[in-house]
């Protein structure tokens, strides 16, 4: 199997590049089904690859070819498949199949559709190179080009403003991110003097704790940015200007999680600094606090989905942190599955209602689309954690790993943050699809959506209903024992049923509370959302209001960088160096008028030129180069 | 010398060439000067068979004929400009082309 | 190779314009000695590569001043000289100057004699026609074509020889008929040759109308719009090949035409294969009309209106009577006068329109003789056609359009 | 100097002789066919039903005045037919007459030369060949002149490549380029089901065949690509200020060439010496002749293209038709060598 | 073997003597000339070094289509206005020659101190006749280790083409065709020289087909297939 290994990402590469080049004048239409079929095909090869991981517990690679070539030093660029990275092709390939599917429903009669379908599979193909990658270097490229692709779907709209002004700020939000991991990377080719990662892993030990501290800090800076966590997450609820499909792919299923992805692939690193999982696991679990927050006070329905998917990223990070590497990744999976659903869901709802993304002015949605309705309660349940649905089991797990690993306060939060989630949730649920029909129905007339549109979503609910049961029992399931390989060192705790039970009870105690809550307020109206904002004042306020975090950039780094590179355009670069180069440019243009005179434009002194080089030349390596004078 | 030695078809070519060379340099035709390019490419030519000859290998012959292959393009090429430039300029000569100064 | 011309004739102007222009423009005088130009034509070519930019034809090399002669000469000593513009198709030069004459003197010619000079001058049509087949194809390069046509054209001239005893310059008309009896053969020669050309004529489509590179050679070139033939005035197969239903012989008949039953062939493309097809269909009508003149032939009856004092009297009475005798001594000597008067008289000659402008003031010699000869028009349509086509379709398009020197010089 | 050189040089000026004198009948072939074409006797009045009249021409073409225009680029003018009438047999030098026969004792083959490159040889001479007419068109000082020599430059460029391209099938089926080798492949029998058909090319390469028949008619500036002279267009055009025997070296060459590419046609796609009974020379001379033939019954029943017409049908319709058929060929080939 | 040196001599001489004459010559046309004298004795000297192949590829690429290209395009240019005949400008000639005669001591010394030796290869005399021929062995090297440059050189051909037609497309034509103005008699029958226009509606019994898809309409009366455009205004006006 490794030999084919190469055809998972270039397929999807080939129909990138395809409709890029032809898809506006020779396929226009038919290019959604290149790009569908060419990821289809990738998420079939991925199968055996991952039957093969099952059997034989070995990591496939594939070299390909060597990239830079640099004396002793070269960058090979080698596919390179293990179980984490197995689970990350199935999930990338699968959620992305589906959404491709969902877009032919969703992008249908936009004129830019060849364009989509360029872009996400191009996407598909850097996230793929990304998880297969097997040095730093490539995984940065990957990196960069997810970031790249985000950057163009976020903006594929670029003609509305507000789609172009998000996307350059998740781009330029992200290069602060990209920066840190650079020089992340840098650090480490300097330190261990290789950037293969079995090599690398091989040495953590050879570099001081600072050293490596400091490295695992700044591949997380990385991760904050891809990853949304605090304080850097402000770009991903923008990003929601994109398409649905591309929020349900890239946003919530899988280039968010790649920061997730490389801190466990950066596990042997991480783990050997406790300081630096320490702040992984604040960082974290701040994010997953302050985003459930400011969640439940959204109206706009993308928007709550949106934080919610930063809530549980901050969820996978503090999971990192406290050192539950494998429920990380399980609720990486599991995740993908439920907040794809949850973004498809929403899509659905989105389409259905022309394009009105306010909750407020929805509502008794449920008999218009009834199996929008389901599928998205189903994913709001996987992710509010409501037992025995795929969010349950792998959040439940953090929860537990918390406990298990020491870190009570963090415990705290996260039942805190797990309540939120659960009142954000079905407050979606309830103000979308219960209670009075809020819209006008003289202008709008919800319906379900197409075909191609819905059987992603029951796909999707299907795997948000059964993924869980992956990881069952707790911390002693299936993905348990296939990620141990992954994590060398790393023991599968012993946990008494008790335990688990006790953490299972809590959290679905939470959960319904939660429900039932938003049940009364939206459903019952027998409790007044807004009475009890009033209540809570400036709390409310400041959750509604976003933590205030882009005023908080906009004061402290923003307008002191405008008024920087005012003072840099006007001064240093109007005067000075403008000056300098239009010194320097006068200069050259006055030594060049003297030299235009040897340019007559005549061919005939050119030849003469070239002629006399030739005799210079020829002469001199007589003279000099030969053994004429010896 | 009672035998074909390879200076003979060394000095052959390095004449054709310089002849060519001179010719380049000192006429005014562009049409002359095409020639003498072309005269200077079957010097070289020669040079390749030659060697070719010499140690009895093919392929100074077989780079012979991808020269020949070239040359033949760029006879098209250069023709096709020349016509161009007199339909244009109305003149042949090399003196009264100035478009590469700008 | 440079033109010897004097200053400011149309000649040195479009050298000069040749000149002034790019490099890339060549001058090609074609004529007066060339193979193809049907004579003594000159035509100055301004080319760009093969491809006519500028024609400019140059006529005179074979002026005569024919009118001129008309003036100086009696009425009846004039005949013999049309027979020198159109010498392939003389008798109906004849033929057109003889019935302006008469129409100026408001005679008309007996039965047998009408039918007989529209024998002639549709023979003399089917001549003009097979010399325009032969040359127009060996200007295309059917190389044979034109010896077949020669061949048969053969026939024609042995009918007129047996007629009239000249070949080509027949002169075999006069006022008021014609001055000798037929002789009893003729019109057995007549009908043989209208059984046997039909098949010749087969046989020439056969090589020409199935060759494809012939019609490559013919269809889309040469085209003349309606408007722009009848801008130009042309007549004859040019105006008809661009589909103007315009034939003297249907439009204002003369003769007995309107008695005979044909058709007039119109082109749809007015392209050289067009005017081809018009020709190759005319030749047809006109077997066919010469079959019914034969036909409704009164066998006998005078050839000649001998009471006429504008006819000269016949021999037998000559050498009889008195009065005629005198008569014909004043004819001979003085000649006759018509009345005085202008005339034109247009036929559909073969080449198109033939017409005769006749003034009398009441003197034996004409005040005035104009020719309108078709193809003297006609060749105004050359550097029209001419412009953008190649180099070799020029010689099929003076073959097109059927010009004789002597006729368009006079 | 060996004694198989010496046969060869001999053998040449056999060929060349018999050439000429075969030149000199050919005009009198011609005109007797053309006129028997054309309803009429031909030459009739110089010796025994005109068999002296090409005689007769030639005395007349030498005897009278070399005229040289005054513009003319004179050296050019006095080179160009000379250039034309030595190329022009000198192609007949590779092509076989026969197997070696025994004179005097000794082994005589019967073709000057076998060379590893005979039809590239040939293609070569022919190529050459078109500067006669390119050189006497241009140093007449004529414009016809000048126009017929740039309408055969561009008519031979044009066509050599298709004559050359016809011939690749060919060589394909024969796997060389050797004339000698391809005759004696094709005196093979080919074994069609009940059918015993000698392997002439002209079988297997049918649309070759056509091809190269065209190709060698625009390549001999004959009729009806007789563009280069078009009497009624360019008065002769290259030859048009050619008087005397300047005008008959044209004359000659055109005529040379004419039996030599007839000759090679037969070599190539005829099976040369290759006949049903008794192969030898005569068989050779036969399909020669009816390739001779064919070229006066052109001449005396086509019209003639139209420049354009004439190189719209080298690139546009003989171009594509031979590269397809090179391309079939090839195909084909692999597939019986068993490669595809 | 002297004879071979001496043919050899025999040919260079010639070959670098038309090579003089040909930038020497002041008519173009005659150095064209000279050039292909040179070019059929390096084709000669080509059968001499084993190279039977080339020599052919010499005679039929350069002389037969190159030069002849290159003849053609000096004739389409106006002789009179060819620069040579108004001379060269002496420095361009001393210049020219000196670096020529700089760079012949240069390669005559370069060639005499030649101690460059290469291993010979197996195409000698035996190793192409073992091979089938000339031909044969060209031809096993060529597709053997060549076929990549081969389609390179092919693909080079190919945009030579293109660029050769693009330069020598004509040029746009500026005049507006003009606009057919109306005359007095429209004839029905003609079709505006199109040559695939439809025919207007006819009475099958007016036409008559002729070879080459051609129909000829056969007017029996002087008065068919012809209006005047004004009457038949009035008669629309009428009508209306």
């Amino acid at each position: 199997m490794s030999s084919w290994l190469f055809l998972i990402p270039l397929l999807p590469l080939v129909a990138a590049v395809i409709n890029f080049l032809i898809g506006r004048w020779i396929l226009r239409d038919s290019a959604q089904w290149i790009a569908t079929l060419a990821v289809a095909a990738s998420f079939i090869l991925s199968i055996p690859v991952m039957l093969e991981i099952m059997a034989d517990e070995q990591p496939l690679s594939q070299h390909l070819y060597t990239w830079i070539p640099a004396g002793d030093f070269d960058i090979p660029v080698t596919l390179f498949v293990d179980q984490l990275t197995a689970i990350m092709l199935l999930v990338v390939t699968g959620v992305g199949l589906l959404v491709h599917i969902y877009s032919i429903g969703y992008m249908h009669g936009d004129p830019g559709t060849y364009r989509f379908f360029s872009y996400l599979p191009l996407f598909v193909f850097s996230m793929l190179m990304l998880v297969m990658a097997n040095n730093f270097l490539v995984l940065f490229v990957f990196w960069e080009a997810v970031g790249l692709c985000s950057f163009l779907l976020i903006g594929f709209w670029f003609r509305r403003r507000s789609a172009a002004a998000a996307a350059k700020k998740a781009f330029i939000v992200n290069r602060v991110g990209d920066f840190g991991f650079g020089i992340g990377i840098l650090l480490i080719f300097v330190t261990y003097g290789t950037i293969e990662y079995a090599a690398v892993f091989d040495q953590v030990g050879d570099a001081t704790q600072t050293t490596i501290t400091v490295i695992a800090l700044l591949l997380f800076t990385g991760a904050i940015g891809k990853s949304a966590q605090l304080p850097l997450f402000v770009w991903l609820p923008d990003a929601m200007e994109g398409p649905t499909p591309v929020s349900a792919l890239i946003h919530a299923a899988t280039m968010v999680t790649a920061g997730i992805f490389v801190m466990a692939r950066a596990y042997p690193i991480v783990y050997e600094s406790s300081d630096a999982m320490m702040v992984i696991a604040i960082i974290g679990a701040a994010t997953a606090f302050i985003a459930a927050t400011i969640a439940v006070t959204q109206y706009d329905i993308k928007k709550v989905v949106a934080y919610s998917t930063v809530s549980q990223l901050g969820f996978m990070a503090f999971a990192l942190g406290t050192g539950a590497w494998i429920a990380a990744i399980f609720h990486l999976v599991t995740h993908a599955f439920f907040k794809g659903l949850l973004f498809l869901g929403a899509g659905s709802v989105i389409h259905g209602m022309h394009e009105e993304q306010d909750m407020r002015k929805m509502g008794g949605l449920k008999k218009y689309m009834p199996i929008t309705y389901w599928t998205f309660l189903i994913g709001a349940a996987a992710n509010a954690g409501i037992i025995p649905l795929a969010g349950f089991w792998s959040k439940d797990e953090i929860i537990l790993g918390t406990w298990l690993y020491d870190h009570t306060v963090i415990m705290v939060v996260a039942f805190v943050t797990a309540f939120f989630t659960s009142l954000y949730m079905f407050r979606a649920v309830f103000m979308t699809f219960h209670g009075e029909e809020r819209f006008d129905p003289e202008k709008v007339h919800p319906h379900e959506s197409p075909k191609v549109m819905t059987i992603p979503l029951i796909v999707l609910a299907f795997f948000a209903l059964t993924a869980g049961f992956m990881g069952f029992p707790p911390e002693d399931g299936w993905i348990h024992h296939f990620l141990i390989h992954s994590f060398p060192g790393l023991s599968l705790p012993d946990v008494a049923f008790s335990t688990i039970a006790v953490f299972a009870g809590i959290s679905t105690l939470i959960a319904l509370s939660g429900l039932y809550i938003q049940y009364l307020a939206y459903v019952k109206k027998s409790i007044s959302p807004a009475g009890i904002a009033g209540l809570l004042g400036p709390l409310y306020k400041l959750a509604a209001n976003r933590w205030y975090l882009d005023e908080i950039y906009d004061v402290l780094i923003v307008r002191p960088l405008v008024a920087f590179s005012m003072f840099l355009w006007r001064f240093v670069d109007a005067q000075v160096i403008d000056g300098t180069v239009n010194g320097v440019a006068a200069l050259v243009t006055y030594t060049s008028s003297q030299w235009r005179r040897a340019q007559t434009g005549l061919i005939a002194n050119y030849v003469v030129m070239i002629a006399l080089g030739a005799v210079i030349i020829i002469g001199a390596f007589m003279l000099f180069g030969s053994n004429l004078f010896d | 010398m009672s035998e074909l030695m390879p200076e003979h078809f060394m000095f052959l070519s390095a004449a054709l060439f310089i002849i060519g060379m001179v010719g380049v340099l000192t006429r005014n035709n562009v049409l002359v000067i095409f020639m003498c390019v072309e005269l200077m490419l079957t010097a070289v030519n020669i040079s390749f068979v030659g060697f070719a000859w010499e140690f009895n290998q093919l392929t100074g012959q077989i780079f012979a004929l991808f020269v020949i292959a070239i040359a033949a393009a760029e006879a098209v090429i250069g023709l096709g400009i020349i016509m161009a430039l007199t339909r244009q300029r109305d003149t042949v000569d090399i003196n009264q082309v100035r478009e590469l100064r700008q | 190779m440079s033109l010897e011309i004097s200053q400011g004739t149309p000649v040195e102007i479009s050298e000069e314009r040749a000149l002034g222009g790019s490099q890339r423009q060549m001058v090609l005088n074609m004529g007066p000695q060339h193979p193809s130009t049907h004579g003594v034509l000159r035509v100055i070519l301004t080319m760009e590569g093969e491809t006519i930019v500028e024609c400019d034809p140059v006529l005179g090399y074979l002026h005569r001043g024919v009118e001129k002669l008309g003036e100086t000469h009696r009425y009846s000593q004039f005949v013999p000289w049309t027979d020198r513009t159109d010498y392939v198709a003389a008798p109906s030069n004849n033929l057109g100057y003889i019935l302006a004459v008469e129409k100026l003197c408001g005679i008309e010619a007996p039965e047998r004699a009408t039918y007989w000079r529209m024998i002639m001058g549709e023979l003399a049509r089917l001549a003009s026609h097979l010399v325009w087949l032969g040359t127009h194809a060996l200007d295309i390069g059917a190389l044979s074509m034109s010896l077949y046509c020669f061949r048969e054209r053969e026939s024609i001239l042995d009918i007129f020889e047996t007629f009239c005893g000249a070949r080509l310059t027949t002169n075999m008309m006069e006022m008021g008929g014609f001055s000798r009896e037929v002789p009893e053969k003729l019109p057995q020669m007549v009908r043989d040759f209208c059984n046997m050309f039909p098949e010749k004529q087969a046989e020439y489509e056969a090589l020409l109308s199935a060759n494809p590179i012939w019609l490559s050679r013919t269809r889309g070139v040469g085209v003349i719009e309606p408007e722009a033939a009848i801008s130009m005035s042309l007549t004859g197969a040019c105006l008809r090949g661009s589909g103007i239903n315009y034939d003297i012989r249907k439009a204002t008949p003369y003769l007995y035409y309107d008695r005979m039953d044909f058709e007039v062939p119109l082109g749809t493309r007015g392209d050289v294969y067009d005017r081809y097809l018009v020709r190759m269909e005319e030749m047809r009508q006109s077997i066919s009309i010469i079959e019914q003149c034969l036909e409704q032939m009164p066998t006998d009856g005078p050839l000649s209106l001998s009471e006429s004092p504008y006819v000269i009297p016949p021999h037998d009475s000559v050498m009889k009577t008195a009065e005629d005798m005198q008569r014909h001594f004043i004819w001979v000597i003085k000649g006759f006068s018509p009345p005085k008067g202008e005339v034109y008289q247009a036929i559909e000659h073969s080449k198109g329109e033939l017409g005769y402008y006749v003034v009398s003031d009441g003197t034996p010699i004409p005040y005035r003789v104009r020719l309108r000869t078709p193809d003297f028009v006609n060749l105004q349509a050359l550097p029209y056609m001419a412009k953008g086509a190649a180099l070799a379709d020029v010689v099929a398009l003076i073959g097109t359009i059927d010009i004789v020197l002597g006729s368009v010089d006079r | 100097m060996d004694a198989n050189l010496l046969s060869s040089y001999i053998f040449a000026v056999v060929v060349l002789n018999v050439l000429l004198g075969l030149m000199a009948y050919m005009t009198y072939f011609e005109r007797k066919v053309m006129a028997a074409m054309q309803d009429r006797v031909g030459p009739n009045r110089t010796g025994p039903v005109g068999l002296l009249q090409p005689i007769a021409d030639g005395i007349k073409l030498l005897t009278k005045e070399d005229i040289i225009p005054k513009h003319a680029d004179r050296r050019i003018f006095l080179l160009a037919p000379l250039l034309s009438f030595v190329l022009a047999p000198v192609a007949a030098a590779v092509i076989p007459f026969g197997d070696s026969i025994n004179v005097f004792g000794h082994e005589v083959n019967l073709y000057v030369a076998d060379i590893n490159v005979a039809a590239l040889y040939f293609l070569a001479i022919g190529s050459m060949g078109v500067y006669g007419i390119i050189l006497g068109g241009y140093a007449s000082a004529n414009r016809y002149s000048l126009l017929g020599g740039l309408r055969s430059a561009a008519q031979v460029i044009s066509y050599e490549i298709i004559l050359g391209l016809s011939l690749i099938g060919v060589f394909i089926l024969s796997g060389s380029l050797s004339l000698v080798e391809i005759v004696s492949q094709q005196s093979e029998t080919l074994n069609l089901g009940p059918l015993q058909l000698p392997n002439w090319f002209i079988l297997s390469q049918p649309l070759a065949f056509v091809i190269f028949l065209i190709a060698a008619v625009a390549e001999t500036n004959r009729a009806p690509f007789d563009l280069p002279e078009a009497e009624t267009e360019l008065i002769g055009g290259f030859h048009t200020e050619y008087s005397g025997f300047r005008f008959s070296f044209f004359f000659l060459a055109e005529y040379i060439s004419m039996i030599i590419i007839s000759l090679f046609a037969a070599t190539i796609f005829l099976g040369g010496t290759d006949g049903p009974i008794r192969d030898g020379v005569w068989w050779l001379a036969i399909k020669a002749a009816i390739f001779l033939f064919f070229y006066i019954w052109l001449r005396t029943t086509v019209p003639r293209f139209r420049y354009d017409q004439l190189m719209g049908l080298a690139w546009k319709v003989l171009l594509p038709l031979v590269l397809i058929n090179i391309l079939l060929t090839g195909f084909i080939r692999l597939w019986g060598l068993g490669m595809l | 073997m002297a004879a071979e040196v001496l043919v050899f001599n025999l040919l260079s001489a010639v070959a670098i003597v038309a090579a003089a004459a040909m930038i020497t010559m002041r008519n173009p046309i005659h150095s064209a000339i000279a050039l292909v004298v040179t070019f059929v004795n390096v084709a000669a000297i080509f059968v001499m070094l084993r190279a039977e192949f080339l020599a052919a590829v010499q005679i039929i690429v350069y002389t037969g289509a190159v030069l002849v290209l290159i003849l053609f395009v000096l004739m389409l240019v106006n002789q009179d206005d060819l620069p040579e005949f108004h001379g060269a400008k002496p420095l361009q000639q001393v210049f020219g020659f000196g670096l020529g005669i700089v760079l012949l001591i240069e390669i005559g010394a370069a060639i005499l101190t030649r101690t460059v030796v290469a291993e010979p290869g197996p195409w000698d005399e035996q190793g192409i006749a073992q091979a089938g021929g000339h031909i044969q062995s060209i031809g096993q090297v060529l597709y053997s280790g060549y076929v990549l440059p081969i389609q390179a050189t092919a693909f080079v051909l190919l945009l030579a083409t293109i660029g050769a037609l693009f330069l020598g497309r004509p040029d746009e034509d500026e005049e507006p065709t003009p606009t057919r103005r109306p005359v007095a008699t429209i004839s029905l029958a003609h079709t505006r020289g199109a040559d695939d226009a439809p025919l207007p509606q006819l009475q099958a019994a007016n036409v008559k087909h002729e070879a080459g898809d051609r129909d000829l309409i056969m007017a029996r009366d002087a008065d068919e297939f012809t209006s005047i455009p004004g009457e038949d205004d009035e008669q629309k006006e009428r009508s209306e």
